[in-house]
């Protein structure tokens, strides 16, 4: 009874999505409480599967030993359902505001609703085979909301994500394919597949391990495959939201966790010396995010390789091998999916607002939407990992994670993008807040320039409780820490 | 009854000779339907009563009209002939069953009866060709085969199918000829026409007559390479397949090319048996064809305007896998190579008459003018799109099936380069398929003047396309049971 | 114990409360302000008789990960109680001076934040905690700095937060080496296990320092505090430089002292960077016109004397600690009178709203409050006997004077006389200040703008020149407390100190003597030129090299151009190459062939035909290419050129061709040959 | 040498067929392409009943009386030929009819001017 608890939560945003598609039974204006209502009962669930401590674990469809579909709950995975579904309601409630003046919503909460179910299947997953399944069909179902505008370069960003995404697919299933052939079993196990480092074959386990290493990189934006980030960045922004910053790409980088420490395992990965040659991928993308969001002038595309590079981090830490190294990139991971959500809804209430998408034209109107700017300022400041917020508290284990891996050139390359990070962030809030020349709001001109251009409550409500929970793990952050410890007792 | 269960395979091919010749009597259009409907019911339930007494019995002989081996024709019945009998009928049936609402607006009046007639014969020598153990009579229904396909194309008689029926003709013939000289020098040598007889007679004296056998097994290859659409014998393929009426275009992709390559594997396991083949080095020419194949019939099919014309390749294509398989030489790689014609038959008849339906509906034949045909037949194009992403590979449907276990049987046999092939054309499968079906569903300027479900066929008529793409799903879920079954039968 | 966290709490809760009131109304909230400053001062004012005898700490479990530990003992007491004192100060000033000022409200908040923060750095005893409050303190002052919003300190502003930043980045580094060698976060522990790590502890202190040094603007780092100081406005320029400048020394003091404990190599290096920023900043606020400018470039050399206190007490080891007390009261002193010759300008720069010496020379000649008070504050400066200055400088010259005795070094007997002329140059520019503004008569501001300054304004004034003239002539008040705070550490018992000795006496005035005639030759020939309308100061500093916009700036340009073109290569390297092969594809298939010639000559029309009767002979000629190039420069017509026709219809034109019957029974043919050779090649 | 001198018989038939494919390849009349088809065909059956052919024997039909089994060819190969001759007309009617349709769709049976038409 309690594995059909456990795939609830898979099978209650499908089933919304369903009923969703015929217009017979949600009426157009139900759509938007019926898809609040698919996602907080989901919220519930996931929370249930939080709380039952024992191995929960369920073989959907198991034809032979490699072609079943699997879920098996572990402490992992509580983790990233319980992010994304957290962060899929505050998306929710922000989309309802802001898809008002687009059209085709209904097609938009379809697919929204479509990828949270994705998105939980690859949390879920138990093996190999059912994660590569989901983040297969991650691609397709995300790839409607990327390019839902319909216009000509929504197309074309749409068609360069899924030229990437295959191609990172075909990638991770030539990994897989090797991997196969050599254990003959898929299945997530802590620590590793392989017991004893001896009798395998070195140079195919690491030929294997680079493939599935820079297939899932594609989607975790890893320097050569990261082009197709700031271009979906065309997508309207609870979109590049929720997916560009949190969903899509996070379940790149959980992917590598878990192929990292549940299927290669951290002792194997050492003896086969691999990493020696992920480094310089990995380094790269941290400067080169920080360092091309200085050239942006483009608000959102700014962020997008801020997320590039904040990524890069996320893998620095997974690269780490150590126990600090872990629980630095997971806490980044969390951190960062707020602190970006925060920021996306910040900048996506700005063009919702004033149709302003550039720099240079926000100036001054910190005063007429103060909420927003200081939201985006407490988040802007926890990314660069100021101390009293969260962003500090990653960096940190990112650090001490990197000395115990006695790397110093690590923290050298952290430091040195979070200095390049308050670059292009500060400029934003400054611009913002104390560049006084008239703000041509020549949309508004009417409106006089004292009363406030806050978005409405709704699309407000999450970035205020976003902003809170930045300062709040910040200050507070070792709740999630020890939750985070059972994690790394299983990956060590 | 224990016994008469084994009269199946010879009655389906009677009672469809049979029929054959009584369908033209008819006057009535509506009696001719019914009539060979209720035909194609009785032969596809005969057939999935005989599959499930071979799943419990395993295979056996059968003499035809009790005359002993050497002399009279045996028909050797495994797990493989029946599963392939099966989906020829099953298939056909479809086929049938969708023609019954859209054949009178293709082809004349008065032709529909002769349609049946031939598609009757045709289905007749398929069935013949896979259950033969005689290689004499495998070429009369080779022959026999070729004229009825032949005949399905040239129905409908407008300038392009005689010129595509003439090709086929032409080229067909020549490979009978080749086949034809084939079983001359394998007679010269064993003085048998039985498989079994002449097996044992070539394992005897084998070794004064090498090069005798190399001649005879090229010719085999070539010429049965033809009739199986073998990439650089493929040409009379694409005209065939654009020019005739869908019904017809889809039998002749998903069952007449398939026939020949089940005649080919059985000439080289059973007539040269394991040892001798692996002798000689012809595996290794059909695995280069398969791969050419696998590259050049999607590269074609990417640069194709046509819808039509462009499935045809894909055929081309996906046949290149099916040469593969059998170039791999090992039981894996056999048993892949069956499973995928199974695989690869149902996809592509669902492929064709969803494609057959957009073209009667709409009157256009490029694939630019399909833009925003999801809007106006979704369904249909919901169907493509399931089959299409079997063919791209999405995990869970067949295609990805076939492709895993081919890179295992690859893996196997020691050609690792060979998954890099494999990686490639799946990705070049997405190329040309996603195109249309992004146009189609989605795009502002796609779908500008395309009114919702304006072109859509009654749901009855879809019924047939319906159950194909289910049992195409089913297909791959249940591949483990099919491989485990096929595997049983497979003649190493 | 909770006194503290109160201490703590108070300012950040009144930030927030003082913007809700301030949107109500201004006076309500100035009144709150100030209210709020005097009670945070008497609660620091009480907790001194604890202090006095030992230090007292408090620990809230699980804030910020590692839980925040506060921790004062006297050198933390001594901090609170200036940084206490000088906010209640400057908010009483500040009420009058913003008034012409706009969004005062912001100003307010990050002002009590700023506050806030600081005493968090004073009083914090983990590491991590001190690095939360020293960057949060940069990041709330970099709001007073851009106050005014205007280009200049923009740019002001730009400087300060990178600088900021990057000082805290590079302190998180070593904060970050420390935790992973010392494996504790408390500056006490640290302390105990740092010392003997062998030379990594040397890379570990220069990167905390780093950050420090930059708050202190030490030599190299010092670039941002000239912009800083002048665009901030005049109350925060005070407190800049009277508090935020001494948390950066406090950390330096922390370093040297609890975490390195005296070490040798570091205390020089100290040392002498304290010479160099007395020299340097002297020398450049001679040079000044702007006042506020010179008051920041002496901030800069009196960190200076600060910095070799702070030296000297890592030289003496045991016998450092009259050095130590020396360098906190020097630090008290200093916080004192530079916030009293700020207020005195911020009161110059409200009524004229200028601040060149040349326009508002002459203008304090009848203000008799002001000129008392600003002269009690130059004096206090110059270190003039029975004052505040004097006491501690004359402490510093006899750690010297013991410093020479212990190491017989005669490094120490050169820097004893640089120290005297450092003491010159200050007099020497606060006598061109004074005399400037003071003693010059200027008609125009005879009588006029006396009802301007206000009672508020001067009242912080008084109290500070009271304070300065106090500790000058009692100093042992404030010395005795801070003497046992040293002998309490562990350093040995000092001798009772003798203050206005005789020969302390003569040190000072040969000092004044030196500045005096630094000041009649050099500032009087050189810089000042006389002109028909009176004499102008002239600035010829502004040529020379700066350290910011000669060095720093272009390496970091340079270096920002190579990296992003590096990257954008890297960036779109794949869309790069997929263009170039879509190009080169597209321009192959588009290339023109001149299709057979022959056929040229039958479409020729038939007005020309005539003409090329006698070249029909050589048609056969044709058929080769060179005689076709030949023949068409030869035919100077504008004959039909020959057919040409894209390589891509070619291409397709000869697939379909390719298709057709008889061709395909050919490729069947070539195929089934292709078979046989494989087989038996490879057979 | 030797070898092909001994089995001459193959070496004709495949020489035959090697005549009747360059009749199929070089003639661009349909007709003619079939008369190379027919060729090829009859060179296939040549071969295949040289195939039972011994030496000394006759061909298994009875004129008078039944000869000693002995006496008599191999007669399963001309009993097979006799299905390839039925199929190989069959095919040919069956050319013969596209033919004549081929003719009344583009009025000329060469395939090169065909082709020029076809250029649509």
């Amino acid at each position: 009874m309690g594995q059909i608890i456990m795939l609830l939560p898979l099978g209650v945003p499908i089933l919304g999505t369903l009923l969703i598609t015929n217009k017979k039974i949600i009426k157009d204006e139900y759509v938007t409480k019926f898809v609040a209502g698919v996602l907080i009962v989901n919220f519930l669930l996931v929370l249930n599967a939080l709380f039952g401590n024992q191995m929960l674990q369920i073989h959907v469809l198991k034809v032979n030993d490699f072609l079943d579909i699997y879920f098996k709950i572990d402490q992992m995975t509580r983790v990233f359902s319980l992010l994304a579904s957290v962060l899929w309601i505050l998306t929710a409630f922000y989309a309802f505001e802001y898809m008002k003046h687009e059209q085709r919503t209904r097609q938009f909460y379809t697919f929204f609703t479509m990828t949270l179910a994705v998105i939980l299947g690859v949390a879920y997953s138990g093996n190999l085979f059912t994660l590569y399944a989901y983040y297969e069909l991650l691609t397709l179902c995300t790839l409607p909301l990327v390019i839902h505008t319909g216009t000509e370069e929504a197309l074309a960003s749409g068609k360069k994500y899924m030229i990437y995404s295959f191609a990172g697919a075909s990638l991770v299933i030539l990994g897989m394919m090797i991997l196969y052939s050599i254990t003959g079993t898929m299945t997530f196990t802590p620590r590793g597949i392989f017991n004893d480092i001896e009798g395998y074959d070195q140079n195919l386990i690491r030929f294997s391990y680079i493939a599935m290493f820079l297939g899932f990189g594609v989607k975790a934006a890893l320097v050569p495959f990261h082009s197709w980030l700031p271009n979906a960045m065309v997508a309207p922004t609870p979109v590049s939201a929720l997916l560009h910053a949190v969903a899509v790409v996070k379940s790149g980088v959980f992917s590598l966790i878990r192929i990292t420490y549940f299927i290669f395992g951290a002792s194997m990965i050492k003896a086969v010396d691999v990493t020696k040659y992920l480094i310089p991928f990995v380094v790269i993308t941290v400067v080169m995010g920080s360092l091309l969001a200085l050239h942006q002038d483009h608000l959102k595309k700014r962020l997008a390789y801020s997320t590039i590079s904040q990524l890069g981090y996320i893998l620095l830490g997974i690269l780490m091998l150590n126990p600090n190294g872990l629980i630095g990139a997971i806490l980044h991971m969390i951190n960062h999916a707020v602190i970006k959500i925060t920021l996306f809804f910040a900048v996506g209430s700005i063009s919702h607002m004033t149709h302003k998408k550039y720099i240079h034209q926000i100036s001054g109107l910190g005063k007429k939407m103060p909420i927003t700017f200081i939201c985006f300022t407490i988040a802007a400041v926890s990314l660069v990992g100021i101390p009293p917020t969260n962003g500090f508290v990653s960096k940190w284990f990112l650090g001490v994670g990197a000395l115990n891996a006695n790397n110093l050139f690590y923290i050298f390359i952290l430091l040195l993008s979070a200095f390049f990070t308050a670059g292009y962030l500060f400029p934003v809030s400054v611009t913002a807040f104390f560049v006084n020349e008239k703000p041509n709001l020549e949309v508004q001109e009417e409106a006089t320039l004292s009363d406030s251009l806050e978005p409405s409550p709704f699309m407000l409500f999450p970035i205020v409780i976003l902003t809170v929970i930045i300062i709040g793990l910040g200050i507070f952050p070792n709740a999630v820490i020890n939750f985070l410890g059972g994690v790394v007792a299983d990956a060590f | 009854m224990q016994n008469s269960i084994k009269l199946v395979p010879l009655a389906s091919i009677m009672v469809l000779m049979l029929s054959a010749f009584i369908l033209p009597l008819l006057k009535k259009k509506s009696h001719v339907y019914r009539l060979a409907l209720g035909m194609m019911v009785f032969v596809t339930v005969l057939n999935l009563m005989h599959v499930i007494y071979i799943a419990f019995n395993g295979g056996y002989l059968f003499d035809v009209g009790h005359f002993p081996a050497p002399f009279g024709i045996v028909l050797r019945i495994g797990e493989v002939e029946s599963a392939i009998g099966l989906l020829f009928c099953f298939v056909n049936l479809m086929v049938l069953w969708y023609s019954y609402f859209s054949l009178e607006k293709e082809i004349k009046e008065n032709r529909i009866g002769f349609f049946h007639t031939l598609d009757f014969l045709l289905l007749a020598s398929l069935l013949g060709i896979v259950f033969t153990y005689d290689i004499f009579n495998g070429f009369v229904f080779l022959e026999v085969s070729t004229l009825a396909a032949c005949g399905i194309i040239v129905v409908k008689d407008k300038k392009a199918n005689i010129k595509a029926a003439i090709k086929y003709l032409i080229l067909s013939s020549l490979g009978s000829g080749l086949v034809l000289m084939g079983i001359a020098f394998v007679y010269s040598i064993s003085g048998h026409l039985s498989m079994s007889f002449i097996h044992e007679a070539l394992v005897q004296n084998a070794d004064g007559k090498h090069n005798l056998i190399l001649i005879s097994m090229i010719l085999f290859t070539v010429g049965l390479g033809i009739k199986g659409a073998m990439f650089p014998l493929h040409i009379w393929l694409p005209d065939a397949h654009s020019s005739a009426p869908s019904p017809s275009s889809a039998i002749l992709s998903a069952l007449v090319i398939k026939a020949p390559i089940i005649f080919l594997i059985k000439i080289y396991y059973l007539v040269y048996g394991a040892q001798i083949l692996a002798g000689t080095v012809v595996l290794d020419l059909v695995l280069f064809f398969g791969i050419l194949g696998m590259i050049f019939g999607s590269l074609f099919a990417r640069s194709q305007k046509e819808l039509k014309r462009m499935i045809a390749y894909s055929s081309v294509a996906q046949m290149g896998y099916i040469f593969f398989a059998i170039g791999l030489g090992n039981k894996l790689g056999l048993i892949m190579a069956v499973y995928h014609i199974i695989a690869h038959a149902v996809t592509k008849s669902c492929l064709f008459l969803s494609a057959g339906s957009f073209i009667e509906q709409t009157g256009f034949k490029t694939i630019d003018e399909f833009k925003g045909i999801g809007k106006e037949m979704p369904v249909t194009l919901g169907i493509f799109t399931l089959s299409a992403l079997s063919m791209i590979g999405i995990p869970i449907l067949p295609g990805f099936i076939s492709k895993w276990n081919l890179a295992m049987a690859s893996i196997e046999s020691g050609k690792i380069l060979l998954l890099v092939v494999l990686i490639v054309s799946s990705l070049l499968n997405a190329v040309y398929y996603f195109p249309i079906i992004i146009n189609g569903y989605f795009g502002e300027d796609n779908l500008v003047g395309k009114v919702f479900n304006s072109k859509i066929r009654p749901v009855r008529t879809l019924l047939p396309l319906i159950i194909l793409s289910v049992i195409m799903v089913l297909v791959g879920l249940f591949s483990g049971f099919i491989i485990e079954f096929i595997g049983r039968g497979i003649y190493i | 114990m909770n006194t503290l966290v109160y201490i703590l709490i108070l300012p950040l809760l009144g930030a927030f409360i003082g913007y809700y009131i301030g949107t109500k109304n201004e006076m309500k909230r100035d009144l709150f302000n100030i209210v709020l400053t005097a009670i945070e001062l008497l609660l620091v004012i009480t907790l001194f008789p604890a202090i006095n005898d030992q230090a007292i700490e408090y620990m809230v479990p699980n804030v910020m990960g590692t839980g925040l530990h506060l921790k004062v003992d006297m050198l933390r007491y001594a901090m609170l109680f200036i940084s206490a004192l000088a906010w209640f100060l400057t908010t009483m000033y500040s009420t009058q001076y913003l008034i012409k000022k706009k969004n005062r409200n912001r100003y307010y908040f990050f002002f009590m934040l700023t506050y806030a923060m600081t005493i968090g750095v004073f009083m914090s005893e983990n590491i991590i905690n001190l690095f939360t409050f020293f960057e949060g303190m940069s990041l709330t002052s970099y709001a007073l700095v851009i106050h005014d919003e205007d280009k200049y300190s923009h740019e002001a502003g730009k400087s300060y937060l990178a600088m900021a930043i990057a000082g805290g980045l590079v302190m998180l580094f070593g904060i970050f080496l420390a935790f992973d060698y010392t494996g504790t976060l408390d500056i006490e522990e640290m302390g105990k296990i740092l010392p003997n790590l062998g030379d990594i502890k040397y890379v570990i202190a220069l990167l905390i320092m780093f950050g420090f040094m930059i708050k202190a603007s030490v030599f190299p780092l010092h670039t941002w505090l000239p912009k800083a100081y002048t665009a901030a406005p005049t109350p925060s320029s005070a407190l800049l430089s009277g508090i935020l400048l001494k948390t950066g020394l406090f950390g330096i003091i922390i370093v040297l002292v609890e975490m390195m404990n005296y070490d040798m190599p570091i205390a020089v290096l100290l040392y002498c960077l304290g010479l160099v920023n007395i020299f340097l900043g002297g020398i450049l606020a001679m040079m000044q016109r702007n006042i506020k400018r010179i008051i920041a470039y002496s901030s800069m050399s009196q960190t200076g004397f600060m910095l070799m206190g702070i030296g000297l007490v890592g030289i003496l080891g045991k016998e450092g600690g009259l050095a130590l007390s020396a360098t906190i009261l020097y630090m008290i002193n200093h916080a004192f009178f530079k916030i009293l010759l700020f207020m005195g300008t911020g009161i110059i720069y409200m009524i004229l709203g200028e601040l060149s010496i040349n326009k508002i020379s002459g203008f304090g000649h009848k203000k008799q409050k002001l000129k008392a008070f600003f002269l009690i504050g130059v004096l206090g400066l110059c270190a003039f006997p029975g004052f505040n200055g004097f006491v501690s400088k004359t402490l510093l010259h006899e750690a010297i004077l013991e410093a020479y005795h212990l190491t017989h070094h005669h490094f120490f007997k050169i820097t004893e006389y640089f120290f005297i002329i450092g003491g010159g140059l200050t007099v020497a520019y606060m006598l061109k200040l004074f005399v400037a503004i003071f003693m010059e008569k200027n008609s125009d501001f005879y009588g006029k703008y006396n009802e301007l300054v206000h009672k508020r304004a001067l009242i912080p004034m008084g109290i500070l020149a009271g304070l300065i003239v106090f500790i000058g002539v009692f100093p042992n008040a404030i010395l005795t407390p801070l003497i046992r705070y040293a002998e309490g550490i562990g350093f040995d018992a000092i001798s009772h100190v003798v203050i206005y000795s005789s020969e302390s006496v003569i040190y000072s005035m040969m000092s004044l003597l030196i500045g005096v005639l630094i000041y009649q030759l050099f500032i009087q020939r050189k810089l000042y030129v006389k002109n028909k309308t009176g004499g102008a100061y002239f600035n010829p500093s502004l040529g020379w090299f700066s350290i910011e916009t000669d060095l720093f700036e272009p390496v970091l340009k340079m270096l920002y151009k190579v990296f992003s073109f590096l990257f954008t290569l890297i960036d779109n390297w794949l869309l790069f190459t997929a263009k170039i092969l879509a190009d080169g594809i597209k321009s192959i298939s588009n290339v023109d062939i001149v299709t057979s010639i022959d056929r040229e000559f039958k479409s020729v029309p038939l007005g020309a035909s005539m003409m090329l009767k006698g070249l029909k002979s050589k048609k056969d000629a044709l058929k080769n290419i060179e005689a076709k190039v030949k023949i068409n420069e030869a035919l100077e017509l504008d004959l039909v050129q020959g057919q040409t026709s894209k390589l891509k219809e070619l291409i397709v034109k000869g697939h379909s061709k390719m298709t057709s019957i008889s061709n395909s029974i050919f490729l069947f043919g070539i195929v089934v040959v292709f078979c046989f050779l494989f087989v038996y090649v490879m057979g | 040498m030797q070898i092909l001198w001994n089995n001459y018989m193959i070496v004709g038939a495949i020489f035959l067929f090697g005549i009747g494919f360059m009749i199929l390849l070089l003639h661009n009349n349909l007709i003619k392409k079939i008369i190379g088809m027919n060729i090829m065909d009859t060179s296939i059956f040549l071969l295949f009943v040289s195939l039972g052919y011994i030496k000394g024997k006759e061909a298994p039909i009875i004129i008078e009386g039944i000869l000693h089994e002995s006496g008599y060819v191999n007669p399963i190969p001309t009993g097979l030929m006799l299905t390839g001759i039925v199929v190989a007309v069959s095919v040919t009617a069956f050319m013969l009819a596209l033919t004549i349709k081929l003719y009344e769709k583009y009025g000329t049976i060469e395939l090169d001017e065909i082709q020029q038409l076809r250029g649509d």
